[in-house]
């Protein structure tokens, strides 16, 4: 996700790029304020155990129970897997239903198209403010390298490229779910990934993906997925959560429930950041 | 009417008719007559309720469940209901002024001072009638808020001006809580019972600290000699000097200390303490610095000096609280009351007739033979000359403190000392200076009413002794026996 | 009753997603209508069974404390969990009465989000987990970024978009100092953390606590950081001001109470290594500076938001005095921030809505104009300032007794000092309030039921809660012995 | 001390410092996001140094689960945090004149 995000804040700095201005005075303040709250988490993190180190409290108390004991209590082949999805199942439930308000939010606050001439126009105007002279020099890259996000003219060579990427990234989506099935961090980089290949495919074929209402709709139905998921036990008795019932024994029953979770989360966020790429990605078109 | 009724009603009719005034603000007279009416009905439920108190068991009622076991209660005891008939007589008497005043010294915003003046007066009422310490701070904290509210006039000069006096209320008030909240959690309980709640409880250190907070909440500091903001009430209206001066420092301040040292730290405890030395300097140093003040001060603050040393004896005689230190020390209140109450009418004739300063009295008394008259008579009872009421007060307050300390007799005798720094030189320039005949004057612009308050209040203050000398046995009665 | 502490989270955030995936108008309006006061019933049958029966706890999937997660409710949990549901029940059915405060045609996403912040403070009352409290507090934050940035103002945008770099920023504070104590102890129970912490000292654990309480003091806008809130009131539309105002930050609130005493509280909470200076220092910073700058202002909305930080400062205050007394008054002001705040805003919105002034010295025009707002605004402030028969005397009287149990006399004295300050400020606004000049007022806009409705009912709390506060101190009681006992 | 938990645990503090300058001392409400994303970014560095296991004898060493968990939480806390204010800064753009603070405000003060 992490490998999505920063191509969406570069995206967004596009559209909405003025050059920041240079601050009249250094932030003074600002510096020691940061460098203070820097040396005091440095003094207690280098207080904390090795990385690594045998007997630390962080693998001495609950963390033998998740090493040893979750395939037999959870039938999950990837301990993580079992602690996202079964020990701490809540977690990734209210992550999704997080994720589920991020769409919300998204959709109360969805922008206007502005088509990038505009705003270039607009900021030309306000470009008053007087830049360092170094970037005076990059100029007419940023512009171009603008043109070419922002999709307003996209190049061959820059068409190419994104028609390539989007297979490459679904292939290694795919890898990257495969890679350990039950792993719902394998679930959550195959969402971002496969988002990613999305987006690059959009931005390339000017594909609509059907607009960002429709993704939207996805998120919201997998985060009521999740959370029907987190609710079907009480059906039959048990907890909410207690996947015991799912399959016939128990690991079977909890493998299950952990895989429902997890895709669950997955899907509402890949949908979500989908919509909200493509949304940019709209946004920018001339 | 049952008595515990009449506690509700003495705490209620004011409230009530501060709404009322509020709302009829509109139509002046309706306003007047209301507040006028409610003043004498408060007088006389004050002194009914005086008059049916049983020593055997106070009369109590609940206002609300505060916390769990500890309520607003009122009760109705000797040392509180005293106070409450002071008071009331007080805003009586400020009312009075204010409808009968020639209208340049009337009060500039009537609704206000009305409307803050009936809620000051239920929450006076109140924390007089409180029966434990958290009720009294509670309506202690209502008399603070409408006394801010009177003080504080949109103008802004002004607004700061009275600032001092406000921020002393509020450190007594919040130092009253702390005190309470000490004491609750050192005895247990806050309530009031004959006796006090500390026997044994805690160890004299303690007790100390506690009752030297008490004693600075309720001196007020006695307004901090020579702090400009105690004598700054000199620019506002007659009637908010008498409200403030009597109502708020001098009974506000004196009867719940008085409850407090008698009713939960109590006599003995409070003899184990000692330390009456202690405060008696202190006493003294601040007597010394007040006469400083008043030397060569106007004469509205010379007026508005004396609830200070007034409030300096009480809190001296109350320190030898066995059952005649407490008697002596209402005695000397009262006295000092009727004082103080007399005198501000009579100063602001004077000063608005003649001229603010000193200087402009004199010889004017042989045209103003009526306030002349008045401020001899109030100037006797401040100088504790038989057989005035300060007099009285002097005489019990020497006798008790003297089986005690020695400060305490020095106290109440400079007392009177100071006070006729402030008021010596009134009468004298006033009846003896002789006129200067270069300037003719024109006669002063009084009529009856606007003297009538100050009248009043001169022969309540004359005729004061011999009540007192009727009710001494009475109180002897009814007043907690100590050990 | 079994499921009930679960569901209380869940059920809200499946109406939620309901509402996201269905925006069907009737379902929609009975969702954002029923769903709060059912909350608020299931709330107060919470809080009976914890009376009656005892704590109440839930653990998810069967997976016992340490290695699982565990939702409980005690006293404290119940007592926040009434407190905060009271506020939202009353707010939240009439936010789409409100025309200013969402765009037309978005109703659906903004109920969506009302009924997610619904679950997310249920959740937070509830869960005993550092790491879900952690998720559910930032899917309060989401969804009030998303309810304030709701509104038709645009400047509203902006505060929405400083809310959430600000609390995020407050986030990141909390995930560090977590990291940290889980690196300490191993885990994220809140009772397995007290059990673990107990006694330890080193610098990791201490500044992992710091980072945490500093984060808690971020997002619930405690004064150095309340300048989200403040802008919130006054750019915000103003029904949502009121929610965002009122119910936040009395849930971040229940949190610091919670962690720095049950969790911290044996272990290296700097205030109890400290003693009492620290907590003179935290008295001076969070109560003492905002009263002061309080009585300085010449416009309302700064005194409300000024008032209201220090307030919650008594809940820092509270818990620094380690003891049964300072719990209390914690879980007292907890009370009373949800009432007073709630009355304050809705009165500052009508003012706003109206388009009355809101400079200090043009405020008699409320009284005229509505006395009953102008007396509920009146009694908050008051309430702010502790004064006695409001609400807020009771945390005020606590606060007295823990600082004197501590012999914290410093901070017993900058207590004292901050509330007559604070009384100063609301005396200066009543005053103008009873007595201001009033203006003569044409084509008067009618105040909007969204507002006049909750600031009414709230300030007649103030006064009634403040009469018998005795209906709440004792349960408060109550839930600090259970919370002085510590980890079992 | 070894040089991983050095690395990691310095790394942690310094971006965390960069974050935090970022968000105050920045105007621009996307660096700030920037910040914000680093503020985040450090907390997971801090759990995933957290999820270090000592080397079993054969040489084949899982991770400590939770603290993995945790960062995936984690980052799905920050990533959220960052979209909404990616969304709620382009809508700002779109109304607004800029996204530099003091000229929103400027703005807000003709308007």
């Amino acid at each position: 996700m992490r490998s999505v995000s920063a191509p969406a804040i570069w995206r967004a700095g596009v559209l909405t790029r003025v050059r920041e201005k240079v601050p009249f005075r250094p932030p003074l303040t600002a510096l020691a304020l940061s460098l203070a709250v820097g040396a005091l988490l440095a003094v207690g993190l280098f207080d904390l155990p090795e990385v690594g180190a045998a007997g630390s409290p962080a693998l001495e108390h609950v963390a033998p129970r998740y090493l040893n004991d979750a395939r037999i209590e959870t039938g999950a082949t990837n301990a993580t897997a079992a602690v996202v999805g079964a020990y701490r199942g809540i977690d990734s439930l209210l992550a999704t239903v997080l994720v589920g308000v991020a769409v919300a939010v998204g959709g109360l606050v969805a922008v206007p198209v502005v088509a990038p001439a505009a705003l270039r126009s607009r900021r030309r105007s306000e470009s008053s403010v007087a830049a360092p002279r170094f970037w005076h020099r990059l100029e007419p890259w940023r512009d171009r390298v603008d043109a070419v996000l922002a999709g307003a003219a996209p190049t061959k060579l820059a068409r190419f490229l994104l028609v390539l990427a989007f297979p490459l990234l679904s292939l290694l989506a795919v890898v990257a779910a495969w890679s350990h099935v039950d792993g719902a961090g394998g679930a959550l980089a195959a969402g971002a990934i496969a988002a990613a290949g999305l987006v690059a495919l959009a931005t390339a074929t000017r594909l609509s993906l059907g607009g960002s209402a429709m993704l939207r709709a996805v998120a919201g139905s997998s985060v009521l997925f999740a959370l029907a998921v987190a609710h079907a036990p009480l059906m039959e008795g048990a907890g909410l959560l207690d996947f015991a019932g799912f399959g016939e024994d128990f690991a079977d029953g909890q493998r299950l429930g952990i895989r429902l979770l997890t895709t669950g989360l997955a899907f509402a966020i890949i949908a979500w950041l989908a919509g909200h790429l493509v949304t940019i990605e709209q946004k920018s078109r001339p | 009417m049952t008595p515990d009724l009449l506690l509700f009603a003495a705490v209620a009719l004011p409230a009530f008719a501060a709404v009322a005034m509020l709302v009829v603000a509109q139509h002046p007279l309706a306003r007047d007559v209301g507040a006028l009416i409610s003043a004498v009905v408060l007088l006389l439920l004050t002194a009914a309720i005086l008059a049916m108190l049983d020593p055997a068991d106070w009369l109590g009622v609940i206002l609300a469940p505060l916390f769990a076991g500890v309520p607003v209660r009122l009760v109705g005891e000797p040392v509180g209901a005293t106070g409450a008939l002071l008071a009331s007589f007080a805003w009586l008497i400020a009312v009075f002024w204010s409808l009968a005043a020639p209208a340049a010294r009337r009060p500039r915003h009537p609704t206000r001072f009305f409307v803050c003046g009936s809620a000051g007066m239920a929450a006076a009422v109140g924390c007089l009638y409180a029966g434990n310490l958290l009720s009294q701070i509670t309506f202690e904290a209502g008399l603070l808020l409408a006394t801010s509210l009177m003080l504080a006039p949109s103008r802004n000069e002004e607004e700061t001006a009275t600032h001092p006096i406000l921020l002393l209320l509020i450190a007594a008030m919040f130092l009253a809580m702390v005190a309470a909240a000490w004491t609750f959690l050192v005895a247990g309980s806050v309530e009031f019972r004959p006796g006090g709640s500390f026997a044994g409880a805690t160890d004299r250190n303690v007790a100390g600290l506690i009752l030297a907070i008490f004693a600075l909440a309720g001196t007020r500091f006695a307004l901090l000699p020579g702090l400009r903001g105690s004598l700054v009430l000199g620019r506002s209206e007659v009637p908010v000097q008498i409200y403030v001066a009597t109502i708020v420092v001098l009974i506000g301040g004196a009867i719940p200390f008085a409850k407090a040292t008698l009713y939960v730290i109590g006599p003995a405890t409070l003899r184990e303490i000692g330390g009456i030395d202690v405060i008696g300097t202190l006493a003294i140093a601040a007597l010394l610095v007040l006469a400083l003040r008043l030397r060569g001060a106007a004469l509205a603050e010379r007026a508005l000096g004396l609830p200070a040393v007034q409030t300096i004896a009480v809190a001296v005689t109350l320190f030898s609280a066995h059952q005649a230190g407490t008697l002596a020390a209402l005695i000397v209140l009262a006295a000092g009351v009727l004082a103080v109450l007399a005198l501000l009418p009579v100063v602001a004739l004077l000063a608005d007739g003649l001229g603010p300063t000193i200087a402009t009295l004199r010889g004017e008394g042989s045209r103003t033979p009526w306030l002349s008259g008045c401020l001899l008579a109030i100037a006797a009872s401040l100088l504790a000359l038989p057989p005035t009421a300060g007099f009285i007060g002097t005489w019990y307050g020497v006798l008790t403190t003297a089986t005690t300390a020695v400060t305490g007799p020095i106290v109440l005798g400079l007392a009177p000392l100071v006070a006729a720094i402030a008021v010596l030189p009134m009468c004298q320039q006033l009846l003896f200076a002789r006129p200067d005949v270069s300037s003719l004057r024109q006669r002063l612009p009084l009529g009856w009413t606007a003297m009538l308050p100050a009248l009043v209040a001169t022969v309540v203050l004359l005729v004061a002794p011999a009540v007192i000398d009727q009710m001494l046995p009475t109180f002897a009665g009814l007043l907690p026996r100590g050990p | 009753m079994t499921h009930v502490p679960a569901l209380l989270v869940l059920l809200p955030f499946t109406a939620a997603a309901l509402c996201l995936l269905l925006p069907i108008r009737p379902l929609v309006r009975l969702f954002g209508l029923v769903a709060p006061w059912v909350s608020l019933g299931v709330a107060a049958l919470v809080l009976d069974h914890v009376l009656r029966v005892g704590p109440l706890a839930y653990a998810f999937g069967d997976w016992a404390a340490p290695s699982g997660v565990v939702f409980r409710a005690d006293g404290l949990s119940a007592l926040a969990l009434i407190v905060t549901n009271l506020v939202a029940a009353v707010l939240l059915p009439l936010l789409h009465r409100d025309s200013a405060a969402h765009p037309p045609g978005r109703t659906a996403l903004q109920s969506a989000l009302a009924l997610a912040f619904l679950g997310a403070i249920n959740g937070i009352a509830l869960s005993h987990d550092l790491f879900s409290l952690i998720i559910l507090i930032e899917i309060m934050t989401l969804a009030t970024c998303g309810l304030i940035a709701a509104g038709r103002i645009r400047r509203s945008l902006v505060t929405a978009f400083h809310a959430l770099v600000f609390q995020s920023t407050g986030t990141a504070f909390l995930l560090m100092g977590t990291a940290m104590l889980y690196a300490r102890a191993g885990s994220v129970d809140l009772l397995d953390l007290a059990g673990r912490l107990a006694g330890a000292n080193d610098r990791a654990t201490t500044i992992g606590a710091a980072m945490v309480l500093l984060g808690l003091a971020i997002k619930g806008g405690l004064f150095p950081f309340h300048g989200w809130l403040s802008r919130t009131y006054i750019d915000a539309p103003a029904p949502i001001a009121a929610v965002v105002g009122g119910i936040a930050p009395t849930a971040i609130a229940y949190v610091l109470l919670r962690i720095s005493t049950a969790v911290l509280g044996g272990g290296p909470s700097f205030l109890s290594a400290n003693g009492a200076w620290g907590l003179a220092a935290v008295a001076a910073l969070f109560v003492l500076a905002p009263s002061a700058l309080a009585a300085l202002q010449r416009d309302i909305r700064p005194v409300v938001a000024l008032l209201a930080a220090a307030h919650l400062g008594y809940v820092a205050v509270g818990a620094g005095a380690i003891n049964l007394a300072g719990a209390t008054a914690g879980m007292a002001v907890i009370v009373a921030h949800g009432v007073a705040v709630t009355a304050a805003v809705a009165a500052i919105g009508c003012l706003q809505h109206a388009q009355l002034p809101t400079a200090l010295d043009q405020l008699g025009t409320l009284r005229r104009r509505s006395p009953m707002v102008a007396a509920a605004l009146a009694c908050a402030l008051f309430a702010f300032a502790g004064v006695p028969l409001t609400v807020g005397f009771a945390g005020r009287w606590h606060v007295a007794l823990g600082m004197i149990e501590r012999d914290a006399w410093a901070a017993l004295i900058l207590v004292a000092l901050s509330s007559g300050v604070a009384l100063i400020a609301a005396a200066r606004v009543a005053q103008r309030l009873l007595f201001g000049p009033v203006a003569p007022i044409e084509r008067p806009v009618p105040f909007p039921l969204a507002l006049s409705v909750p600031a009414t009912l709230f300030g007649l709390a103030t006064v009634y809660f403040g009469l018998n506060a005795a209906l709440y101190v004792g349960l408060a009681d109550e839930a600090a012995k259970l919370l002085m006992r510590g980890p079992p | 001390m070894t040089l991983a938990s050095v690395t990691f645990h310095a790394a942690a503090a310094a971006i965390f410092a960069t974050g935090l300058f970022t968000v105050i001392a920045r105007g621009n409400l996307l660096k700030k996001l920037l910040g914000l994303l680093l503020l985040h970014v450090s907390v997971w560095i801090v759990f995933v140094a957290m999820s270090g296991t000592p080397a079993s004898p054969d040489g084949a060493t899982i991770a400590n689960p939770l603290p993995i968990a945790f960062t995936l939480i984690a980052i799905v806390l920050g990533t959220t945090a960052m979209m909404v204010g990616i969304d709620l800064a382009l809508r700002i753009r779109a109304s607004a004149v800029s996204v530099e603070d003091d000229e929103i405000a400027a703005h807000e003060l003709k308007s």
